[in-house]
């Protein structure tokens, strides 16, 4: 993967995908936060593709950008009106988050590039795989898969209980 | 130099390892609840970084599926975690995480 | 078949258990109905039984088929216990001489207990409940053939009995029930080790599996499992084990010393308990001892005979001395119950086809004889409201049927010949006396007859003939007819026996009077069965192996 | 199967069938059923008769015998043994055929008796019942072929005595007798049970013929005083029945019963069925055995006679009377006078029911008068039973030209030789307890002849009080007797009480039995019933391989006379043998002693006529001086020797022994275990239940102490700590998370400094 081209473009997404992390953890508008999350999401399904896995990745866009990511907003707009001054969130517990932030992404990328324990194998993902998942899908992963779409179910369910307006407690 | 032009597996974990970072951080330090669920998505999104790189560079397909399914099981999540979110909303009417200890007594 | 007998009573509970508790009437009638049904089905296995086949140990080629009869034979539980082997349980039926009087012994008086419980008006629907549990229990006894479903119908029997007799007893009942219970259940737990051992110990021929099938067990040459614990030269352990079992089902028997759990259970139970706890339960301890006991230890069992017709001696002489001291007409049927079981313990140490066969056979007459009595001592308790021998006197000029069938069951009881007691005695003191071993045992147990006959007689005497006492628990008054009657305080029945009261005598005092005279029916249903258990503990047999 | 067979097991069930009918129907049939008893009993009679008229008459041979059996119970191949079936049968030969029509003759006759004594018991139809069981049961005893058969009918019998002892069973007495009757002939039983028990244990089989084939093969594996045992164990049997020293205390107290019930169990039949059944094992009884026999015999003959003569009841007297005489049957079996026993047994029979018969007409002319103090001058108002009952008492007496004349002198004969057989010395006390018995027994009965029929009545003598009591024990009979009572009027009794007492007494005569009244042995009935071998001689090895070659046990032919019998004994005795008798004559005992006891026996007979005649003579002068001519005041006498009359009149206090003994002891022992029972066994299990409660609680305690404490220390030490720690607890989840994150991390540190180092 020497291509410069295939580098520059790998470099470019996870550019955007980290600092639009950065930007959701370090603001402290909720609603910025919200929206930096959406690039972020973006960047990260892009990286997907360069990992072989076109099939997840518009699963991620589907799913994350289209369904969890609208969901946050809502939740945002149900807890705080909208451009509200209280939409700014106040930050907690600061210096050891700093120091566990730097320790930890530290710690985990010494050890990356000083244990040289990674043996990639011969043959890696090449192509699209989206046949390959639906096989899998349907006969290794099939009761996985039957439960998944059972816990789905169940989600639903608890959440529109949860979220339920309490018509008696009024 | 060349561990910079080639793209290879560390990147991607290097990645993985600055999101999940990041996640934490929100997870740690944010009090407002909904950035905290934010923070638990990089975490998320971190860990299938993690799944497919593995995956390809293994080149087996159980990467793969164990990302979809984190994604199945994420969009679960926050569904249940945004409707316990109003609930903590309709009772503290705040979502300040720090000040909800009624875990304390 | 087997399987319908044994569980048709829990269907009956089941249905009671659907029939809301104030409907008596129906709850007793689906118990006899249960009842008769069960009796029914002991004629057709009486019918279908082929008294050639002997039983005790497996028929050719490892096969219970072609030994027992009615066989019924399906894996049951079968558990994979890792290091410790697999669990082998089977759901195993079947029935030979030995067990084919008993299911038939166990239905009649089941039945007779019913029509007893008709008085029964406290709580109708847990006691019948209750009774038909024990009922199924007592009969699946008689014909598991898998020594954990044996152990399983023993243990289930025990919990009815408690309740029956700790709730519907006299009182003193908690006293008594405890009593029988820990006694009981003190018997049992040594048993469940010993059976463990025993199944590590026993393969079965036709598997080479462990087994827990008391078919495979009787059979020496099934303790072929190296170093187990009780391998047939682990002398000292199997003697522990033949002891313990012994033990175990002595105190069902009950045997001198175990035997004081009987005086205070039968005093404080209900009639029909008494009759059930009398007419099959003891039986147990004995059938346990034939089963079980004897066939699986056959050398230990022929070191200790004499050890065993001691025992059975002073049962019966001490039961009858200790019954002429009694007050309590019940207690003193009681220790007659003790006395007569003595008899079987003396019959089965002999080791010889008569003393077998008078034990078998007296433990079905005593069955029969035993559950008579009980009813009877329950029909004048019904009236008086005391057992107190005392309290009655010249009852014979007043209640002459009462007296009259009173009479047959006191003679029967006391061996009168032409009544099926005396032949099963007489059979037992013919092996008794014929075995070398045994014979100065016998010739001491003599006595227990006019020891017998003298409590016996006594008490006839004392409550049927003579006048009415003075203190006696009814007043003496003339009827308008000018002959004298006697009236029983807050007896509103019939004075004499009524028509649910004859219906329970007289079938017991007909097979009593057949039985005496033709013992055949039932003899001849044993004596294949018992040749074979004679052979299968003989020592020439053993040295064999 | 032969008719004659056939016929007797009709016999058999004929008296049970009018059981089954009276005991169930008595109440629906008019007069109470009495004429299916009569009738039931009269041909089971014809047909016994019939029976007698082809055996006795017709067949006339001393060895008839046909038997027949079934398999009763089939024990199947048993392991040791072999095939083994317990077997029922019937055996007839002389002796069931004469015992047969006798037992039925009674029988029938005290049916017919009863009619007119029972009449108007509320029980009536019950008292026939009870007595064709008894009937049914005695014939069982009579035909049976084997030993397990004569014990179940042994007892049977003894039920029947029982409930007919207790018939009045209102009355304690009479509860008391029957129990007493029971229990005594009980024990006798166990001891019978185990002489068969030994015979069984040996053989496999309880059949007469097989064991006795058995024995003469010299199959006994036991030494010879266990047979020797045997023969006296099942004597015990006859102990209890035929109540012998020392079992006799029943039967006195057994007259509690109706009277015709003593004259037909507790005289004729039933105690006499112990004297038949030692005939039955006569041929297996060791000599050892018989000693004892003879002596037991000898003993209660003498006992019962001195009794006898103070007693006042006049059932009493016949009872006691009754004693002495099977004392005599069983002193003739022991001493070996086999046929003389039996004969005695059937004349005895005939006669004693005679006077038991005549007895309970007096009592129930006399409405249940039953002490002889109060009657006196009956023979002009009684003369029928008058005659008849003079005639039995001579019989009994033993007065020439009557049947106990001769029976009974063939018995004194016989102890006569068997004294001289045996050598003398202690043995002479046998004959010598005989002649003084007969010698007492003519006295007494000289004593109640007198009492009863002579002198002034007496019946207003008797003290008020007692009187009355007399009528308030037979309430029974109240309504019977307040009929008659009022007139206070003596008569002969009615002619169904009249027949049988005349028939019986017909029956007494020497002429039945016998051409010769002075010798029985010339009669048809010894020679019909021949002394059979013996299958236990010690000196005969030849007798085993004759009778293992099929030669009945019974038959006293034996072939090989000369190699057996001593030559001296059989030619001294030849001559004297034929010259009394022809029966003998062709007979030559196989055993040398059996051989001479007979002969010593035969010699001897003359000598025990001459000597019982003088002892008769004297008891009935006795009885003159004393009643007659009053030259002897018997109360006088009797303060005179006082310790004496109170010893007989007492009946030597057996009773009392036995009281104070066997009852007493049984009954403080009972007591003993039965305390011994709560309190000690009970007590050990009560104990260990109490000592595992105190366990209990003990272990409770070290639980709440020691277990307890270690627990709450380790609490106390938690509740410290934690009371530091609960500062980490926010309630923040944020708070968690940042402390999860510094163990993460921690681990990231320590892993790294693993990495380093």
């Amino acid at each position: 993967m020497s291509n410069p081209t295939y580098t520059v473009i790998f470099y470019l997404f996870a550019a955007i995908t980290v600092f639009s992390a950065a930007f959701v953890v370090f603001t402290r508008n909720v609603i910025y936060s919200a929206f930096s999350l959406l690039f972020t999401f973006f960047g990260v399904a892009a990286l997907y593709v360069f990992l072989s896995a076109d099939f997840i990745a518009v699963t991620q866009v589907v799913v994350y950008v289209g369904g969890i990511l609208v969901l946050l907003l809502f939740g945002v707009m149900f807890t705080n009106g909208i451009m509200q001054t209280g939409q700014k969130s106040e930050v907690f517990h600061i210096i050891p988050g700093t120091v566990l932030l730097a320790g930890i992404i530290g710690a985990l990328l010494y050890t990356f590039y000083t244990s040289h324990g990674w043996m990639p194998s011969e043959t890696t993902l090449q192509g699209s795989i989206v046949e390959r998942i639906g096989f899998e899908t349907m006969s290794h992963y099939v009761l996985p898969f039957e439960m998944v779409s059972i816990l789905l179910l169940a989600a639903l369910i608890g959440a529109a209980f949860l979220a339920r307006f309490d018509k008696s407690g009024k | 130099m060349e561990q910079l032009t080639t793209i290879g597996l560390n990147h991607y974990l290097t990645i993985s390892a600055i999101l999940l970072g990041f996640g934490l951080f929100a997870v740690m330090t944010r009090k407002n609840a909904i950035v905290v669920l934010m923070g638990v998505e990089l975490i998320l999104n971190a860990a299938n970084i993690n799944f497919l790189a593995f995956s390809k560079y293994n080149g087996g397909m159980e990467g793969v599926m164990f990302a979809l399914f984190v994604i199945v099981i994420a969009a679960a999540e926050a569904a249940i975690a945004l409707a316990i979110v109003i609930n903590i909303f309709k009772i503290f009417k705040s979502v300040d995480v720090s000040s909800i200890d009624s875990m304390k007594e | 078949m087997l399987s319908l007998i044994v569980f048709l009573p829990i269907i009956a509970g089941l249905v009671i258990l659907a029939v809301p508790s104030s409907q008596k009437q129906i709850i007793r009638i689906v118990s006899l109905l249960a009842a008769l049904a069960q009796g029914v089905l002991a004629v057709l296995i009486w019918r279908g039984y082929d008294p050639s086949l002997p039983g005790i140990t497996a028929g050719a080629g490892g096969s219970p088929l072609g030994s027992f009869q009615f066989v019924e034979k399906v894996p049951w539980i079968s558990l994979n216990l890792g290091g410790f082997g697999s669990l082998n349980i089977e759901y195993f039926l079947g029935v030979d001489g030995i067990s084919v009087t008993m299911v038939i012994l166990t239905a009649l008086v089941s039945a007779i207990g019913v029509l007893s419980s008709w008085t029964i008006q406290k709580q109708v629907k847990g006691y019948f409940i209750l009774y038909n549990l024990l009922a199924s229990a007592m009969m699946g006894c008689f014909v598991a053939l898998d020594f954990f479903l044996f152990y399983v119908f023993w243990e289930i029997m025990l919990l009815p009995m408690y309740f029956l007799i700790g709730i519907w007893g006299g009182p003193n009942r908690e006293y008594a029930a405890i009593k029988f219970f820990l006694y009981t259940l003190f018997g049992s737990v040594f048993m469940l080790l010993v059976m463990i051992g025993l199944y590590f110990s026993v393969t079965d021929p036709a598997t080479g599996l462990h087994t827990f099938s008391l078919v495979a067990m009787a059979t020496q040459t099934n303790f072929n499992v190296a170093g187990a614990i009780f391998a047939p030269e682990n002398h000292l352990w199997r003697q522990i084990a033949f002891i313990v079992l012994f033990v175990g089902f002595a105190i069902k028997v009950p045997m001198f010393p175990f035997h004081t759990w009987l005086p205070d259970a039968h005093v404080e139970a209900p009639t029909p308990i008494s009759v059930i706890l009398a007419g099959v339960l003891l039986k147990l301890g004995t059938y346990g001892m034939i089963r079980i006991n004897f066939p699986l230890f056959p050398e230990v069992f022929h070191a200790s005979m004499y050890v065993i017709g001691i025992f059975g001696a002073i049962n019966i002489i001490y039961g009858a001395l200790c019954a002429l001291a009694q007050k309590d007409l019940k207690k003193m049927v009681a220790y007659s119950s003790i006395s007569h079981m003595g008899y079987v313990l003396l019959g089965l140490s002999a080791g010889n086809s008569e003393g077998m066969v008078g034990a078998l056979y007296q433990m079905f007459n005593h069955g029969t004889i035993t559950a008579m009595l009980f009813l009877l001592v329950g029909v004048i308790y019904d009236r008086a409201h005391t057992r107190q021998i005392d309290k009655f006197g010249g009852l014979a000029s007043y209640m002459p049927v009462y007296a009259a069938v009173v009479t047959i069951a006191w003679f029967a009881s006391l061996g009168l010949p032409g009544l099926s007691g005396f032949i099963s005695e007489a059979f037992v003191f013919v092996g008794a006396f014929s075995s070398e071993t045994t014979r100065p045992i016998a010739m001491v147990s003599v006595l227990g007859i006019v020891f017998g006959a003298a409590y016996l007689l006594w008490s006839l005497q004392r409550m049927f003939l003579g006048k009415r006492n003075d203190d006696a628990a009814y007043d003496l008054v003339t009827g308008p007819d000018g002959h004298e009657h006697i009236h029983f305080h807050d007896w509103k029945g019939k004075l004499d026996l009524d028509g649910r009261e004859l219906a329970m005598l007289v079938p017991l005092v007909v097979i009593t009077i057949f039985l005496g005279i033709y013992p055949m029916p039932v003899l001849g249903m044993l004596t294949s069965s018992i040749n074979k258990l004679v052979q299968v503990l003989s020592p020439v047999v053993m040295s064999q192996m | 199967m032969h008719s004659l067979i056939q016929l007797s097991i009709v016999v058999l069930l004929l008296p049970l069938l009018s059981f089954v009918i009276l005991i169930f129907f008595n109440r629906r049939l008019p007069r109470r059923g009495d004429f299916i008893g009569v009738g039931i009993l009269g041909t089971a009679f014809g047909i016994s008769a019939y029976i007698f008229w082809t055996v006795i008459v017709q067949t006339y041979d001393p060895a008839f015998r046909i038997a027949w059996d079934f398999t009763w119970i089939d024990l199947g191949n048993v392991p040791g043994v072999g095939p083994l079936q317990i077997k029922m049968g019937v055996v007839i030969d002389n002796l069931t055929s004469i015992m047969l029509a006798m037992v039925t003759l009674i029988s029938l006759l005290v049916h017919l008796y009863s009619t007119g004594y029972m009449a108007g018991d509320k029980n009536y139809g019950r008292y026939f019942a009870f007595l064709g069981i008894f009937t049914f049961s005695m014939l069982g005893i009579v035909l049976a072929d084997n030993l397990f058969a004569i014990y179940i009918f042994w007892e049977l019998v003894g039920l029947s005595s029982y409930l007919l002892i207790g018939f009045f069973f209102e009355k304690d007495s009479a509860a008391d007798a029957q129990k007493k009757a029971f229990l005594a002939n009980r024990v006798g039983d166990i001891g019978m049970w185990l002489g068969i028990l030994i015979l069984y244990s040996q053989f496999h089989t309880f059949s007469f013929e097989q064991i006795y084939a058995n024995l003469a093969a010299g199959k006994f594996a036991l030494s010879n005083a266990w047979l020797t045992a045997a023969g006296i164990l099942l004597f015990m049997g006859c102990v209890g029945k035929s109540a012998q020293f020392p079992l006799h205390i029943w039967l006195p107290d057994a007259m509690e019963g109706p009277t015709p019930v003593s004259a037909l169990i507790h005289a004729a039949t039933m105690v006499a069925a112990g004297v038949y059944f030692v005939a039955r094992i006569f041929v297996m009884l060791t000599p050892d055995a018989l000693h004892v026999i003879a002596f037991v015999g000898a003993c209660t003959a003498f006992m019962a006679a001195t009794i006898a003569i103070t007693q006042n009841d006049i059932k009493r007297v016949l009872a006691y009377s009754t004693v002495s005489q099977l004392g005599y049957m069983v002193l003739g079996l022991g001493v070996g006078a086999y046929s003389a026993s039996l004969f005695h047994l059937v004349t005895h029979a005939f006669f004693k029911a005679c006077l038991f018969l005549g007895s309970g007409a007096i009592i129930h002319a006399m409405h249940h008068e039953q002490d002889m103090r109060w009657m006196g001058a009956l023979w002009k108002k009684m003369p029928w039973t008058f005659v008849t009952f003079t005639l039995a008492t001579l019989a009994l007496a033993g007065l020439p030209l009557t049947s106990g004349f001769m029976s009974k002198d063939a018995i004194l004969a016989g102890a006569i030789g068997f004294a001289q057989a045996e050598g003398g010395g202690i043995y002479y006390l046998i004959p010598a307890l005989g002649f003084f018995s007969a010698m007492l027994t003519a006295f007494y009965m000289g004593r109640q002849i007198w009492l009863v029929f002579f002198g002034e009545s007496r019946t207003h003598l008797k003290p008020a009080d007692n009187h009355h009591q007399a009528h308030h024990v037979h309430d029974a009979h109240a309504a019977h007797g307040d009929a008659h009572h009022g007139a206070h009027e003596v008569h002969e009794v009615s002619w169904n009480m009249r027949a049988p007492l005349v028939i019986l007494a017909a029956l007494s005569v020497f002429a039945v039995y016998s051409p010769d009244p002075l010798d029985g042995a010339k009669g048809w009935f010894m020679k019909m019933i021949p002394t059979p071998a013996t299958v236990v001689g010690e000196a005969n090895p030849q007798m085993g391989s004759l009778a293992a070659g099929g030669v009945t046990p019974q038959l006293a032919e034996v072939v090989r006379t000369t190699e057996v019998a001593p030559p001296p004994v059989a030619g001294e005795h030849a001559a004297p043998a034929a010259a009394h008798g022809e029966a003998k004559g062709g007979h030559v005992y196989s055993d040398p002693r059996q051989a001479e006891i007979v002969h010593a026996g035969h010699a001897a007979h003359f000598t025990a006529i001459y000597i019982s005649s003088i002892m008769v003579a004297l008891g009935i002068c006795m009885a003159f001086v004393v009643y007659v001519f009053k030259i002897i005041d018997p109360e006088k006498t009797a303060r005179l020797i006082r310790p004496l009359y109170l010893f007989s009149l007492n009946k030597w206090y057996w009773d009392e022994i036995y009281e104070a003994t066997f009852i007493k002891g049984s009954m403080a022992i009972a007591r003993m275990l039965s305390w011994f029972d709560t309190n000690v066994v009970d007590g050990i299990v009560n104990g260990v239940a109490t000592l595992v409660r105190k366990f209990a609680f003990a272990n409770d305690s070290f639980d709440r102490h020691v277990v307890d404490g270690m627990v709450n220390f380790t609490a106390f030490t938690v509740n410290t700590t934690g009371a530091v720690l609960k500062k980490l607890q926010t309630g923040k989840v944020q708070t968690y998370v940042v402390m999860l994150m510094l163990v993460l991390f921690s681990y990231f540190v320590f892993y790294f400094i693993r990495l380093i180092y």
